[in-house]
Parts: C-alpha cells; structure tokens; sequence
C-alpha cells in the first residue's frame, strides 16, 4: 500500500468552473493508496504549497499527486515543494485538469468526469513511480577545439582566459586559417593579418592552450565532460624544440616549384616549408610527397644545412591520447576553385579566370605578387574587372542552394581594393541581389558604387570565354533587359562557400548530425546556435553555415560561454530521465539482439559482456550509457524482451497509467 | 471553433509526446479552444516510446479509440524517435486492421508545439468518427463454435 | 574492343530526314550499312512534339514521345537512334520525366561508341581543321546531361582518335537562332554569324555538326550572312555523319554533299590522305 | 552438384578431422521425417537428405544444450539458411559455428505461399468484425502451449515479453484476451524478420492459421518503407521515404 495524496487545483475559477473540484477531491479519496485529498483556490500559492508539505509530513506521504495546470508550467514548482518536505521529487507527479479539461471543455459534468480519469491515471502512475536522484557526472575541465582559425583562436582564447585547459589542433602546420590568407576585412578595410597574428601569438604564448598543429582528430570516446580523444600528430619531419625559425633549410631546399596551398596555387613553396612568414608557430615542416629525399633517399640538403640538428627524416606520425570535458569543432569552411564551377566559367581551363581566395592572395601585401593586382596568365596589370557573385551558391542545379552569405560583402571589398590600386581601372560586378545586412555593411556597398565606381550589374552571366588575350564576359543586365559583352582581362568569381571536404567524416567520428550540404547541425537554430544535438560537443565559426568574421568571433565567444558554464561545476547534474536496464528475476535476460543499440539516435547503448549467476557462460548485453542517454524511450519499445525500461515513464507506470484512466 | 460533441461516454485515449502534441494540446487550453470531453492524454517522452501494447492494453481498459501524436518528421526533439515509431506505426496498423480492429479506432497523427487549433481539430473530428461507430467493445461479443 | 553486340536499332528519321535533311539520311544510312548497324525504323512513327506541340501543350508533346517508344517496345527494341538533334532532345526528355528504361542515342554518342570498328574500317583522314559544333539540343538541359551540357567533348574526342584536328572554341552549343530560322531570319544571321565569326576566328576551314536544323542556318543561310558581315568567308558545313562516312570509304559522289548550298571546294577531296594503321 | 553419398562421406570426413561434435539433420524414421541430432560416425547413415520434415532446424540452435555442441553442422535448405543469416545478424550465432551442409533436394513453397495470398485477400475483403470474428473463432482454440514460439528459431529471447508480469502486458490465462495480446505479439516480433518456414503454423495445436499473419506483415513492410540498412533490424532503423501517409 502506498501513502498518496491528492491536491486538487481550483486555480481561482479557471479550473473550478467547469471542473466540480470538490467532488474530484472526494472521489479521489476513495480511491486504493491514497491517504489524503484536499482541494485549495490556488495550490501553487505559497499556503497551497505549505499544504503539500505540512501533508506530506503530517500524514508521511510517500506520493504526491497534483491535479492543476500542466507539468509543463508547475511540476517543478511541486516537485521542488516536495523536496522541501524530504519527498523525493521524482514521486510527485502533475494530473492536467487545467490546460487539457478545464479550459477545453464546458460539459461540468463531462470535464469533472475526466478530471477524476486523469487524476486516477495519474495516481496510478505514481504507485509505481522510484525514487529518482539527478544523474551525476564528473567533469574533466579541458576543452579541445578543432581548427585553427579565427573561430577557433578566438574560442580557445576565451575558454583559456576563464582558467579552462585548452588543446587546440590544427591539421596545418600553422594556426591561422582562411583569415590569415586575407587581404583586408570589410567593412572597415583593416590589414586581416595585423589583427589577426596577435592574437596568433597570445594563443602560443598563452600557459592554459596547449597548440598542437600539423594533427588531426583520429578517434573519440566517451561522453560529455568524459570525452578521451586520441590525435594523429602527423610526421613534420622537423623537430620543434631544436628548430629554431632561421628558415635557412626552406630557402635551401632544391625542390622549389610546389604550388603553395596558402598562396591558393597563385606563389611556389619548397618541400620543406612554413606556409607564411608570421606562422605560428614558426616551424617548418617537411612536406613528404614531395620532398626528394623522403621519395628517393637522396638529397638531405636541409639536414645538412640545419645547424641545429632538427631535420629528423625518420619521424613518424605519432598518436596522441588526451581527456577532456569537452569539444568544439570549428573547422571553418572552404571555398570551391574554380575547376569546380560551371563549364561556362570555363571549369578552370582560362587561367585568369580567378577565385576570390586567389584574389584576396593577390590583393594581399605579403601575397606572390607583394599586392600588385596582376593577371596569372601574363602579370599584366588589368585594366578591367569583372566580379561573378553567386558562383555556384543559390543554384540548386550546381548543387549549393544556399547563399554564401559573405561574397556580396568581399566583392564589393575587392572592387574597392582594385581600385584603390588601379587607379584608371574599371570593375564590374554581377549580382542577384547585394545581401549588406550587418553594421555598417550597406554603408560600405554604397561607398564601393559611390566613390569608387564600381559598376553592379543585376544579372547572370551566361558565358566566358578567351579572345585576343582577353576574356568576353556575356551577360545581362536584367535592370536594363540588355545583353552585355565585356571585354575584361580578368574575371574573379565568388565562388560558393562549401562545408569542407572531411566534414562528414569528422561528424562520425563525433557523432554529430550535419545537414544536405554537409555543414554542421545545431541543436536548434534559433535557441542553440552552438550546441549539437551530442552534449559537450559545440559548433563555432562557419562549420555550420557560412559566416563572416564578426559572426564567427562571435559564435566563439557563446561556445567559450557554454563550456565555461559547463566546467563551473565539479559534477554536472542531469535530469533522471533516462534509460535502464531491467532485469527479470534479478537476472539480465537480454540476449544481445542489439536492436536498441541500432535504433538508439545518441549512440548510448554500449556492448558488456557479462558472467551469468554460475560464472559460467559469458554473454554480451545492452548497457545503458545514462551519461549520453537523453531519455527518449526509443529503445524501450524496440526491445522485444522487455529487458529495457525507462526511468519516469517506466513501464509499469504506463501501465498504471493507462488501466488508471480507464477506469476499470 | 466547432461545436463540441456531447459526450456518449465514450473514451478515447491519446498517447502524445512531451515535446509537441502534449504542448499542443496545452496551447489548444491556453487558447480556450473546447473540443469533445472524450479524449484522455497520456503522456510519454516521445513517440519512439509509445509501445503497440500500450494501445492494447488501452483497448482492453475501455478505450473507444487511440490517437497516437508526435513531432513533425524532422522536429523530434530526439531527432529520430519519431521516424523510428513511423515505421513501427505502419506495420502495426495494419496488423491490427488485418486482425479486425477497425481502423476508424486507431488514429495518427503530427501535431506540433504552435498547432493548438490542429489538436483541437483533431480530437473533434475523431470523436465524431467514433460516435458514429459506439462504443468499442473490444473481443466482447464472441461467438464462437467449437 | 569492337561491339559484337550487333543489336538493331529503333530508328526515328523525323520530319527533318524526310525532307531538308535527307542529305543527312543518306550519309547515315550508307554509313550504317558499312558499321553493319541494322535500322529498324519506328513503324508508323508520329512527330517527336518538338518546335511547335512542346510550346503549345506539354502532355500532348510528351505524349506524341511517348506513342513513338511505344511502338518502339512493340518491335521489341530498347534503343531509339534519334539522328536529329531536336528529336534526340524530346526523347531524352520525355524518357527522363517518365522514367523509361529506353535508351536514346545520339549521333555523336553512335559515333563514339562504334568508335574501334570505324577505326579498323578508316581509310582516309581529313586535314583541315574542324570545328564541331554541337548546337543547344544535344546537350541540353543541365539536369539530363549534367557536366557536358557547354563544353561537350565527344565529337572532338571521336574525331582525335580518327587523326583528325579539330578546333578549340566556344561557340559550340552557341544558340544557332533556329526557332527565328522562318519567323525572322535577321536573328539567325546576327546569332549564326557570330558562330561563322568565331569558328574562323579559330582557324576553322571547315564545320561539322549534327544537328539538321543548325545545318539549314549554317549553310542555306551562309550567303546572306557573308553578304552582311565582310569578315565571313565560305566555309563548308558537314554532317558528322559524312565526314565519317568519307573516311571509311564511301565515295564522295554517293553522298549528297552536292546538295548543301555551299558547295565544298573542288579540291576537297585532296583534303583526304590515305590513313595507314 | 554433389550426390548424398558425397554429401555423406564429407560429414564422415568432418567427424574425422574433429571439426564438428554434431550433426543436426533429418531423418527417416519408419517414414517419419523428423529431426535427428547425430554425434557419432556410425550414426552419420541415418541422415535423410528428404528434406520434407516440417520444423526448421535452426531453432534447436537456440537451446543451450546445443550451443554446448558448438561448432556441429547442419543440413539446411534455403530456410534454415535464411534463419541462420538472420541469427548471425542479431548476433545469436558465431559464423563459425554452424557449417553448412546444402541439401540439394528442393523444396517448392510456392503453392504453399499462393494458397496463403488467396487467404489474406479473402480476409482484406471481409469487414473489421467479420475479420475480428474470424480471428476470434481462432483464438479463441488457443492453448498458450507456446509451441509457436519454441519452434521459431527466431524466438530466442531468453524470457518471453509474454512470460513477464511486471508488468502483465499480455493475460497468462489462456483466455480470448490474453491469446489475442499474444498472438498479436508474437507476430509484431516477426515484422521484418520471419523468413516463412511455416514452423509456427505447423507446430500449433490448434491450427491456428499464424502464417498469415507474418505473411500479411512482410508483405506491408515490402510496400511501406524506403531505403534499409540490411545490416539493422527493421523497426531499429528508417527512412525519410517511410509511408506518411496514414498521420494526420
């Protein structure tokens, strides 16, 4: 028998109208296990919730049942009122006689009816509801951030200035990122690098961030707080303690004509190289598929060279275990080149046909052409032009339906910088529509047009094509309704921004969902922009989407914020509702079909092998992580025997619940 | 907002998710939207959770009929539960119907969140099916030859 | 390796065939004949719905495809060798929309794919330089023909292996202003210039193409263009499918290459060298 | 194609070489085919390659007892063979320990399984009560001998749902009730995973028509869904094509 009492809600006259409050109350009564029914004008007043209590204490309640508004808006309002009176919280349970009776019927006599099966439903629920204590879970208070670039120097800087550990890898050989291969940032035309690299320093400087680049993420386990991440420090071949940034070997090195990926393929680098001059930090590494002695076993001249003895052509890549509490992808995105842009572009057979990446290489001052706006094909400087926005995004057919977001704001940029470096130059635009929306933004599309006549022409372009040295841009100006043909001797397609290449294989290796076009999910767009649906694993910067760096910066700071929040406590506390394994007889009767395992959508049923009661056979069974368990019941109702049961909403409980409202 | 059924002691018992149809189904009371007196909520976590015995059993406590509500496909709050109770959903429906549960009686359906008037709706427009049939009945009336 | 695969092949002539392309029916039929590549004409074949029904009445155009693969089934055939570009185009469509298992084939696809047996059967190669040019329908729209939809490849692929040169250029699925061909021909000679233009521009001496309506605006209207525009010469046009047809044999009088408005030069023939190998 | 005396004398060569402890076979005693489980050499001449018997004889793979004789051998046709794959996959069996040995005799279901579709369309067309009556008349002969379900050999579970009472979702009595919970159940459990042998049906007592159910079953899980990962059990997994549209 239990002990349960009934509190009946009049919630003033909302309930009480149409529910005859007094006579559920006398009703409930009546029924089996419960010790006391009391109705009251307004139970989560402050005198109803003493009576909850002085009940609860007086009359030792082992339940507590309150019929009022849904649980949605009080439960934990009463469950908090029990925990006062030393009830466990979880034994107090909401009958809706409010949201879904009262105020949705106007039938007394058929509302009061359904008052009384919802309060028996619910009374019957809570004879079988346990004693449920908030799961705990120790926090290691170390964050990995993944990427190197603004986003993630930014995050590892604020989550290292809160006193957290950091580990942050880079798959390069230097932090840095899209950002440090910039030219100027919009709108306010600042040199990329000049803000940039400082805060590259403070990283390597910094006692909490411990920066590991050239490495990738090869495995992760565990769960949030609890997460052990090994990383594949791939061979540099350069030893970075004896190194010391002379850069002797790089200038000596004889294999020179590598196109360097940081110059876009517009500069050369050698086999041994560091990628740009303020690298950081600021180590060669020794690029494998190149370098002539790794390939044929001749040559050494940067072992020779090195007084420092550093060159160590025998490194391996090495694997390296750490654990940390918790994880923050911010692997950025990439821009599409030009081969993989429309035919009518020329699918990267014009050389001077140019992405906005190269471009931003050639507009930049320690770029290959020390920031003289010069053509690939000729190093002509060119007189004319024309700018391609929407180079892939917005096209379905070439399949980035999105928009890039940031293009129309870096064309308008590199219009201006082309004319601030060629003063009699003439730059065209092509655009669907100028999206300018941030601060200051629109100011600055106005300025390119205004003051440094930049010409913005509402249209697509059909065809590009070589002649005479130059390239013939057809398109319309569907503002005018006329055929253009412009004769430019370069033309710079913003093309669409695209998730990354790995981005689906780091997503399995995390065990976080991405959406159509590969880019990071969120939890909720709008309410958790930087969770993932896997807890303790954050999003920051443009993995998720397309952003600017404002957005970017920004979106590392919340992520700092939430993991700061989540290493403020030694233990985290989480709801009970989760997953159990049920056994039968005191005898775990799973037999290892691992449908649950397969239908689980968080990945929280583990395999264990266990000994049954003779410690004879072995077998393997389902277990229960409850740290990543969100409780959602799926394997519950999978499991064909019944060996799997759901914490609050049990089994029984539901049974209860359903023989309770019928009534029987 | 229609007219709401009188009751004729029928019961029809509505298994619904926490996240969507439960705040549903909140939002229709928050709304004062009234709606046939017949239909009784059970509250489960999602609709992942929602066990073909549970409606079983509903059946045999004297339930009339069931209505089964979870979140939109793509907005389970566990982002997959529902398409898992989807494709469970499919072949029990038509176990049932094939073993003689009519399938007037047996309802599903998504309601999100903001669809208060959609529960609303919903409820009304089965508990009028089911007028029609009466009460249910279930494995009662048995004849049987031996 | 040579198709042993000698499957015959619904053959859909169309109205152009029949009538101001039968120059091109010709080649195609002698050239057949020499790759032993049997044609079964569609019977009672009905127009492929392009130009005037695909601008009035989607159903009745998809429809008026669809009675032709019908009766294509009937005669127990797979393959639609549709020769011109307009009815290759419909067929492609209707059969993508509908979701029909029938193949359709071009002649430059016929062409690439027979492409070791013509090698073997080659006699002779031409020397000048070619511009193959594709016209809109072949390779058109993006969603059926994906990558190869501006700068398709095939005809030059074909013609390299055949030790032929052909030309780089990018007016090959330029629009030849074929729907104005009647209505208004000042269009087809801006737009059918311009292509004359920039094949020459290249060095082009001679234009290959497969399509009948591109060949109608590129030789019968070649005159009226030359009298407009100063810097257009005669160039010859050819059907792919006599070109191929020269090379592997067929005497230049068999083809009705007499019957094109611009009139090959009398040398032509010594544009051919024997082709050895 | 190998005759049975190969077929035999490879089994003699198994026994031999060690690599089996057991045989699990039919055979024909006095013109009843049934199983036999063979442990010795000299036994090996009992087996039948008649392979009419009416159990399917991956379900003894399920016993513990048998499980002890891991890795035996097996004569199977296409049934047990499509049985055995499902148990690997629900990792109740080790590939290795079960050989195969194909019987060669052919086994022709398809009337069989024509005679069943004239059935369940017969009853699709009948009404609700009329099909509930027929269900009824049947369920109501229900024993709750469980015969069904020992002879399934996808029935593993080591405690039955059915045999749990806490709580009691299906009555243990064997009353119209509980039966029809049961019968229900037994033939959810199968969705997506009955390969049609026909033990069940053959195994009741009561000639409780239970094909037609699990047939009815595969047939809907044939039409309703999109795209499966064959490595998953059916109701773990989904789809974004599944059918939509019986949700209102």
């Amino acid at each position: 028998m239990s002990r349960i009492g009934v509190f009946v809600c009049h919630c003033g006259e909302n309930i009480g109208r149409t529910v005859d409050c007094g006579k559920v109350a006398l009703e409930s009564g009546k029924l089996q296990n419960v010790a006391i029914s009391i109705d009251y004008k307004y139970m989560c007043s402050s005198p109803g919730q003493e009576l909850i209590k002085n009940s609860i204490r007086e009359h030792g309640l082992d339940g507590v049942v309150v019929a009022a508004c849904s649980p949605r808006m009080h439960e934990k309002t009463f469950r908090g009122a029990c925990a006062q009176a030393a009830l466990n919280p979880y034994l107090c349970e909401m009958a809706n006689i409010r949201e879904h009776c009262s105020w949705v019927h106007d039938d007394k006599e058929a509302a009061t009816a359904k008052a009384m099966d919802i309060v028996r439903s619910l009374v019957a629920k809570t004879v079988r509801n346990e004693k449920l204590f908030p799961i705990k879970i120790p926090v290691t208070k170390r964050a990995l951030v993944i990427g190197g670039g603004v986003g993630g120097i930014q995050t590892a800087l604020d989550i290292a200035n809160s006193g957290h550990e950091v580990i942050l890898i880079d798959k390069s050989p230097s932090i840095g990122g899209r950002m440090a291969a910039l030219s100027e940032t919009f709108p306010t035309l600042d040199c990329s690098q000049c803000i940039l690299t400082p805060k590259m320093v403070d990283v390597a400087q910094h006692s909490k961030i411990k920066l590991v680049t050239y490495a990738e993420l090869e495995s992760v386990e565990g769960f949030v707080g609890n997460f052990k991440v090994k990383i594949r420090q791939k061979a540099r071949y350069v030893d970075p303690i004896k190194c010391t940034g002379c850069g002797l070997c790089s200038q000596k090195c004889p294999v020179k004509n590598i196109a360097s990926e940081f110059d876009e393929g517009l500069g050369m680098r050698r086999a041994i190289y560091t990628p740009f001059p303020q690298a950081i930090p600021n180590r060669p590494v020794i690029d494998k598929n190149n370098c002539t002695k790794l390939k044929t076993g001749k040559c050494g001249v940067c072992q020779k060279i090195c007084q420092v003895g550093a060159i160590n052509y025998e490194d391996k890549d090495q694997i390296v275990e750490y654990e940390v509490g918790a994880i923050v992808v911010a692997t950025g995105l990439r821009a599409l080149e030009t081969r993989e842009i429309y035919p009518e572009y020329g699918q990267g057979r014009h050389k001077d046909i140019i992405t906005a990446m190269q471009f931003e290489r050639l507009a930049s001052a320690s770029g290959p052409t020390l920031g003289v706006i010069k053509r690939p094909s000729d190093g002509k400087v060119p007189e004319k032009i024309v700018f391609i926005q929407c180079a892939g995004s917005r096209d379905s057919n070439a399949g980035y339906p999105y928009c890039s977001k940031i293009c129309c704001m870096y064309t308008a940029k590199h219009a201006m910088l082309y004319k601030h470096k060629v003063h009699d130059g003439k730059a065209f635009v092509f655009y669907m529509d100028i999206r300018a929306c941030g601060k200051n933004y629109e100011e600055f599309v106005r300025r390119g047009i205004e003051e440094d006549e930049t010409s913005y022409l509402r249209g697509r372009v059909a065809k590009i094509y070589e002649e005479n040295g130059q390239l013939v841009v057809n398109g319309i100006d569907t503002l005018s309704g006329e055929k253009m043909s412009i004769k430019a001797d370069m033309v710079v397609l913003a093309t669409a921004m695209s998730a990354q290449l790995e981005s689906v294989h780091l997503a399995q290796l995390l065990g976080i969902s991405y959406d159509q076009n590969n880019f990071y999910s969120e939890l909720h767009p709008k309410l958790n922009p930087v969770d993932t649906a896997t807890a303790g694993i954050f999003l920051a910067g443009s993995c998720a989407g397309p952003r600017d760096i404002p957005d970017t910066v920004a979106s590392a700071g919340a992520v700092a914020a939430k993991v700061g929040g989540l290493f403020s406590k030694e233990l985290l506390e989480r709801e009970p509702i989760v997953a159990c394994t049920k056994s039968f007889s005191n005898m775990n009767t799973c037999s290892g079909c691992f449908s649950c395992l397969q239908a689980c959508p968080y990945g929280a049923i583990e395999q264990e092998i266990i000994v049954d009661k003779k410690q004879q056979q072995k077998k393997m069974v389902a277990k229960v992580n409850q740290g990543l368990c969100q409780g959602c019941g799926s394997c519950v109702s999978i499991c064909r025997a019944g060996c799997l049961d759901l914490k609050g909403f049990s089994d029984e409980q539901m049974y209860e619940s359903i023989i309770g409202m019928g009534g029987s | 907002m229609q007219e709401s059924i009188p009751s004729q002691k029928i019961k029809i018992f509505a298994f619904v998710c926490n996240w969507c149809t439960y705040a549903g189904a909140d939002l229709a009371g928050t709304a004062r939207m009234h709606y046939a007196a017949d239909v009784r909520i059970i509250r489960h976590t999602c609709t992942g959770r929602i066990d073909p015995l549970f409606l079983i059993k509903a059946f045999e406590n004297g339930a009339d009929a069931v209505i089964v509500s979870g979140c939109h496909p793509n907005d389970c709050h566990y982002n997959e539960g529902n398409y898992l109770a989807r494709r469970r959903w499919a072949v029990v429906r038509k176990l049932f119907a094939f073993m003689g549960i009519d399938d007037k009686r047996i309802h599903f359906s998504w309601v999100s969140a903001a669809e208060g008037a959609k529960w609303a709706q919903l409820v009304n427009d089965v508990a009028a099916k089911v007028a029609q049939l009466g009460p249910m009945k279930y494995l009662d009336s048995c004849e049987v030859d031996l | 390796m040579v198709v042993k695969d000698k499957k015959a092949l619904a053959y859909f002539p169309g109205c152009s065939l029949h009538s101001t392309a039968n120059d091109f029916s010709k080649s195609i039929k002698l050239l057949m004949e020499i790759l032993e590549i049997e044609l079964k004409e569609i019977e009672d074949w009905c127009c492929c719905g392009a130009s005037s029904a695909h601008r009035i009445n989607q159903h009745l155009a998809n429809g008026l495809v669809k009675l032709n693969i019908d009766q294509c089934k009937k005669m127990g055939l797979d393959t639609i060798f549709a020769p011109c570009a307009a009815c290759f185009n419909r067929f492609k469509v209707v059969v993508s929309e509908l979701g029909d298992t029938t193949k359709i084939v071009s002649l430059p696809d016929l062409i690439s794919k027979h492409l070791e047996e013509i090698k073997i059967k080659q006699k002779l190669k031409l020397n000048m330089k070619i511009a193959c040019y594709y016209g809109c329908l072949l390779n058109k729209p993006h969603s059926i023909f994906k990558q190869d939809c501006e700068n398709p490849m095939t005809m030059e692929q074909s013609l390299t292996e055949l030790g032929m040169e052909s030309i780089e250029w990018p007016f090959k699925t330029e629009c030849c202003g074929a729907s104005f061909s009647l209505s208004n021909p000042e269009v087809v000679y801006q737009l059918t210039g311009e292509i004359l233009r920039k094949a020459q521009q290249r060095g082009a001496e001679i234009i290959v193409t497969s399509c009948p309506l591109c060949h109608v605006n590129l030789d019968m209207r070649q005159k009226e263009i030359i009298k407009r525009n100063n810097d257009i010469t005669e160039i010859p046009v050819l059907y792919l499918s006599e070109l191929i047809a020269i090379c592997v044999g067929i005497p230049i009088d068999k083809l009705k290459i007499d019957a094109h408005f611009i009139q090959v030069s009398k040398t032509f023939e010594e544009k051919f060298t024997v082709c050895h190998g | 194609m190998k005759t049975i005396e190969q077929q035999k004398a490879e089994i003699v060569h198994l026994f031999e070489q060690k690599k089996i402890s057991m045989v699990v076979a039919f055979e024909n005693y006095r013109g009843i085919v049934r199983p036999v489980f063979v442990k010795d050499i000299k036994d090996v001449e009992k087996i039948s390659f008649d392979m009419s018997g009416k159990q399917n004889l991956a379900t003894y793979l399920k016993r513990a007892e048998i499980k002890k004789q891991f890795p035996l051998a097996m004569v199977v046709r296409p049934t047990e063979k499509s049985s055995i794959a499902l148990l690997i996959k629900e990792n109740q069996l080790k590939v290795e320990d079960v050989l195969l040995i194909e019987s060669m005799v052919s086994q022709d279901q398809i009337e069989w399984k024509k005679a069943q579709d004239i059935e369940i369309d017969r009853l699709w067309k009948m009404s609700f009560s009329e099909r509930m009556d027929f269900w009824k008349k049947n369920f109501q002969n229900c024993i709750r001998c469980y015969a069904c379900r020992q002879s399934c050999p996808h029935c593993y579970c080591q405690y039955c749902k059915a045999d749990k009472n806490q709580p009691t979702w299906v009555e243990r009595s064997a009353h119209l009730q509980g039966n029809f919970s049961w019968n229900f159940l037994r033939a959810f459990h199968q969705a997506g995973r009955c390969i049609e042998c026909g033990a069940c049906e053959n195994a009741c007592p009561a000639n409780i028509p239970l094909m037609l159910l699990n047939r009815m079953q595969n047939k809907i899980t044939a039409e309703s869904f999109g795209e499966s990962d064959p490595k998953k059990y059916l109701l773990s997994d989904w789809s974004k094509d599944d059918d939509n549209s019986f949700f209102l």
